[in-house]
């Protein structure tokens, strides 16, 4: 009964005191959450998406209700860089707890020096890397669905920075895994995925989309088997740690990712069912692995590979 | 998070429902204007809750009423909620009608499923002796709520789209001059385009709040989802949460057009 | 009250009563659905995957569910083309009905054979071509992710056949406008969308996937935002017709796949749910087209887009 | 698809249930080893039905009684339906067990949640005067369910693995040369590796049925979800549909291995 479970976990450079973390954007600064409950005691956490300059975002609606999830469009709402640093993040050093700061960009040129003062200022452990955003608009390059710009990108501000670079993958491409390796290959020292999956609902009374810019990111339990598919796929496709996330809505389903291959887990729009989402995943991981004789959550990374695994690609279907 | 028990539950107009709740522990902060993040089922079928005004508030019996129309899915569910049945409510949340005791007489204005917050606001008003008096806007006799329990703290004035109830137009045929040169203050919830012609009215005549709706995801700060555009701080326009700056802002901060 | 709707609608050269088939592998071959209503009733009916040799489908478990959906493993099980035209096909001709046969292969030769087969056998009224298997097992070549060899299997297969050639496309892809122009470029005479999102479930007590084979097809409302946004996208880049599908579970759902862009909708999924899905969804549309003052329900095609609508891909998110 | 109404619900083992409705309309007809096809709840949130077999009819007041375990998430959401609550089905759906009416003596064998189909077929043979032996097999005795039931209809033997309750071990335990050279026919539910070792120690010696399980979508021959490996007509070896060709298919068809 009084068997502890060592819920820690190691993300590149960073030891986690255990493996949840709120994911980008569904946890703002932080600051809202610390009304709800001890920032402390999450693994880590992940802030908004950081741009160069402040960012107004879309207009609204920007979010609506499907089955099992829900499609966003904020637009990558943020006050800038300068601001992120000024007035953003220096609460955070309060927990204990590593901070992880989600750079977004345009161009290679933007991306690396947002990434640049965002490690020179001391207040973020790790940066995450939004190449997610499949967007004619940013500069006219698809970071996130072409593997050499990918690449290029990653390699740029890796060598920008002095903190681990985490890069978080899109799922709205073919093969997945080609992205993570090349990612790998450019210097991420972790990947962390999925982002959302582009999709779109209709207001038929008012014959027009639900979101104003027509198309949002779903998210929620109805991508969830899409997610761990590709944990899975890409588990075995690096080496890297991987940070996985869609869906997650319980400990159970943070064990599912665990199993599927990720050494960590994000949590999303679990947060806006219930403020306590993330120390309710911790608590039921801990408890699952007590009930079930895990000593270290760490060991149950990957263990739903079958032995001598093929790679999933190979036999889809 | 609090769990609270079904106590009361009817149709009370055309798809208007009021629901009546109980604490199950003690009865939380609450204030005139704040609203209720509901979940409105169980499991993943619905997964964001739904943020409801709170209409009324009984503390002797910890009871708390909510009275909202069934717009859709969500509103739907929560219908079907049935007395004993135990509701998941995030809150009372947001920023609340602030209550400017100096106030002699406070003008509210409230329009369809923007009138439930009116009546705990005309209560509290009443209380600390500022009289009220209420302007409410209904699509129709059929819609209309509430009239005879704000009657219980002073004036309503009803002006319905199709004259079956009222005065004939919307809740700005009231706006006189007359009328607001008595009002210190005015308090007003509804569809956006009433607030607007609302705050142009006022512009300049009468200083007050009011309270603006867009669809939430979290309700409490975290997505972004609700924003409004409105003055920052520093005197620029941007985005501002609804859930958690807001749902009430005071009139001229806030900004309809561009 | 008494209004009338047309129901009905062109796709290709197929007139249909009206917009409701059941999707591919979800009706079998239609004589176990003939049990619970009058087939007659459907716009069409598109029945199992045909294979040219007989297949013996993936072990169980084949199927799981999922949080709004199911993933799916059948693996193409079916008696393959000789039989289908001797003792599957023949008794659909008792209804008053387009019949349009799925078409599987492997290679061009044996995709072509097949669909000449059933084309001559004159039990088919348009075939649909399954390309959406994103499987090296398909004989190495990535008929449903690649524009250029899809380009090449449908021009082959229309020139071998003289009924209409509807095109099946796969969700799993970066950029499913592409593949859509590829094979109307090619010949498709009509195009059907989305067949399933690769997808994993894990069960944690027994720390492997609860499909036999891994990975399963993912089908039903969780997909659904995913689907309408891409038949949203390819109504913008094709002319030829759409047959919209993935998570259709009434009349309101249908409507929307219509405003996407959608000439006409399957439904897969929600006949496990209801047997009398597709009649019911008939019903539901007609009801709506009543109640909103809707002549023709081929009329809601395309409405949801914004006059002088801007490409969608355009500006994700 | 029959709206069928709660009318009795409780726990009869550990995690098993027994539930009893009753039809809204006429009653349907049924046979054992026959299964039903259950909504466990209305929206997108759990969508396939779930598989239960009927395990007991009463036609003269339209009850029909299953006997489950909860196992996951279906049957959990299953088990929250209260008295009165109303419940989808589909079914009595699938093949039932063939009653031979010139048999004198039937040999029933149930494993587990392959028990209580065992009840019906159990009454139904003892109706036709048919003299009926049962096995039943399970974990332990707190998961032992329907003895007494039975035992109305025949002599009942148990078998547990832990030896709490009746002979330790599994139900082959009992299946001695003695036993089977009286029996005319045999009839077994259970789990997989339970029927494979029936349809062993059966083999040239005594003919009958298997029930089969197997994970379903539709449940009415739709999807291909639910197949077993059997004997075709033609004799080769293909899959079978358990929903539509099963559940109940003559032991010498079905193949376990290769
Ligand atoms: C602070 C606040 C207080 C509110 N108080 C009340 C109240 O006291 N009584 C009441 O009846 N309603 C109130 N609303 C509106 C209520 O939240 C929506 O009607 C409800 O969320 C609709 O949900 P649904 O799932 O039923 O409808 P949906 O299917 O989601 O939508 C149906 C219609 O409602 C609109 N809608 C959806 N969400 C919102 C939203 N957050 N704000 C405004 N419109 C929305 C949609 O655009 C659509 O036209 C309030 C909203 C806010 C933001
Ligand atoms: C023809 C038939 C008759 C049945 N009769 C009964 C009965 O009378 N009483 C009873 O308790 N159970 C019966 N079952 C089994 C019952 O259907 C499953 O236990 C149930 O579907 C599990 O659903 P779940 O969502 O609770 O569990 P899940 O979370 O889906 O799974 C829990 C466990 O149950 C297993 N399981 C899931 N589906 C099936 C299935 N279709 N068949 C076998 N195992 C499954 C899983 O592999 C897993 O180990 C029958 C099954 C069939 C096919
Ligand atoms: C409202 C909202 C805003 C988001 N903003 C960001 C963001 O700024 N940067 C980012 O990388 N991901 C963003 N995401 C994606 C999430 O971080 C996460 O990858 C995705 O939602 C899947 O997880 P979930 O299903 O647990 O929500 C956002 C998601 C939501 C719902
Ligand atoms: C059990 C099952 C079997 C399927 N078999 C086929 C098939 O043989 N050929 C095909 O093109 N699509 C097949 N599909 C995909 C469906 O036709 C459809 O594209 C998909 O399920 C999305 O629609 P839905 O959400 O309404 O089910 C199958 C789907 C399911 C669920
Ligand atoms: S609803 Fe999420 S920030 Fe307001
Ligand atoms: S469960 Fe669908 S065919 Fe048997």
């Amino acid at each position: 009964m009084d068997k502890r479970v060592d819920m820690s976990v190691q993300i590149a450079d960073l030891r986690l005191k255990n493996p949840v973390m709120p994911a980008s954007g569904c946890f703002a600064f932080g600051k809202e959450m610390a009304d709800w409950y001890d920032l402390s005691l999450l693994g880590a956490i992940v802030v908004k998406a950081t741009t160069l300059e402040p960012r107004l975002g879309n207009p609204t609606p920007r979010v609506a209700e499907t089955p099992g999830g829900m499609l966003n469009a904020i637009g990558l709402q943020n006050p800038g860089v300068e601001k992120v640093i000024g007035e953003e993040l220096p609460h955070l050093r309060k927990y204990d707890l590593p901070v992880i700061v989600n750079v977004a960009g345009t161009a290679i040129e933007d991306y690396v020096e947002t990434a640049k003062r965002l490690s020179d200022s001391g207040y973020a452990d790790a940066l995450e890397l939004n190449i997610s955003c499949p967007n004619v608009k940013c500069g006219g390059i698809q970071f996130g669905v072409d593997p050499i710009v990918a690449a290029e990108l990653v390699s740029h501000v890796k060598a920008a920075i002095k903190v681990p670079l985490i890069v978080k993958l899109s799922p709205n491409v073919t093969d997945i895994a080609e992205m993570a390796r090349a990612v790998e290959a450019a210097g991420a020292d972790a990947i962390s995925m999925i982002n959302t999956l582009v999709g779109m609902s209709i207001d038929i009374a008012k014959r027009k989309p639900l979101i104003a810019i027509e198309t949002g990111g779903l998210s929620g339990p109805a991508v969830k088997p899409i997610a761990v598919r590709m944990v899975y796929q890409v588990a075995q496709a690096v080496k890297v740690p991987i940070i996985g996330m869609g869906g997650i809505m319980n400990g159970e389903d943070a064990i599912e990712f665990m199993m599927a291959g990720a050494s960590a887990v994000a949590v999303g729009t679990a947060n806006f069912v219930d403020p306590y989402a993330c120390p309710n995943i911790i608590a039921q991981m801990e408890t699952w692995c007590r009930e079930h004789d895990v000593e270290r959550v760490a060991d149950l990374t990957g263990v739903a590979r079958k032995q001598g695994g093929f790679l999933v690609a190979d036999r889809i279907r | 998070m609090t769990i609270w028990k079904v106590t009361d539950h009817v149709a009370i107009a055309d798809q208007m429902m009021r629901l009546t709740m109980e604490a199950e522990g003690e009865l939380p902060d609450y204030r005139p204007g704040q609203f209720l993040h509901i979940r409105v089922t169980d499991g993943f079928d619905h997964l964001l809750r739904r943020p409801i005004s709170l209409c009324l508030v009984e503390p002797d019996t910890k009871q708390l009423t909510i009275v909202y129309r069934i717009s859709g899915k969500g509103t739907k569910l929560l219908s079907e909620k049935r007395k004993g049945d135990r509701l998941d409510v995030l809150g009372p949340l947001g920023q609340s009608f602030p209550i400017h005791t100096g106030d002699r007489h406070a003008l509210l204005i409230g329009g369809g499923i923007g009138v439930p917050p009116m009546l705990e606001l005309a209560k509290q008003l009443a209380g600390k002796g500022i009289r009220v008096t209420t302007i409410v806007g209904f699509q129709s006799a059929k819609q209309a709520i509430l009239i005879e329990e704000l009657s219980a703290y002073g004036e309503v004035l009803v002006a319905t789209n199709d004259g079956s109830l009222g005065r004939q137009g919307l809740v700005t045929e009231y706006m006189t001059d007359g009328l607001l040169a008595l009002a210190d203050r005015f308090y007003a919830c509804g569809p956006s385009p009433m607030l607007s012609a609302v705050q142009r009215v006022m512009q300049d005549k009468v200083d007050g709040y009011l309270s603006l709706e867009e669809r939430m995801g979290c309700g409490i700060g975290l997505c972004a989802g609700c924003v409004h555009k409105a003055k920052l701080p520093d005197g620029t326009v941007g985005y501002r949460k609804v859930c958690k700056e807001g749902p009430v802002f005071p009139a001229q901060e806030v900004v309809f057009h561009g």
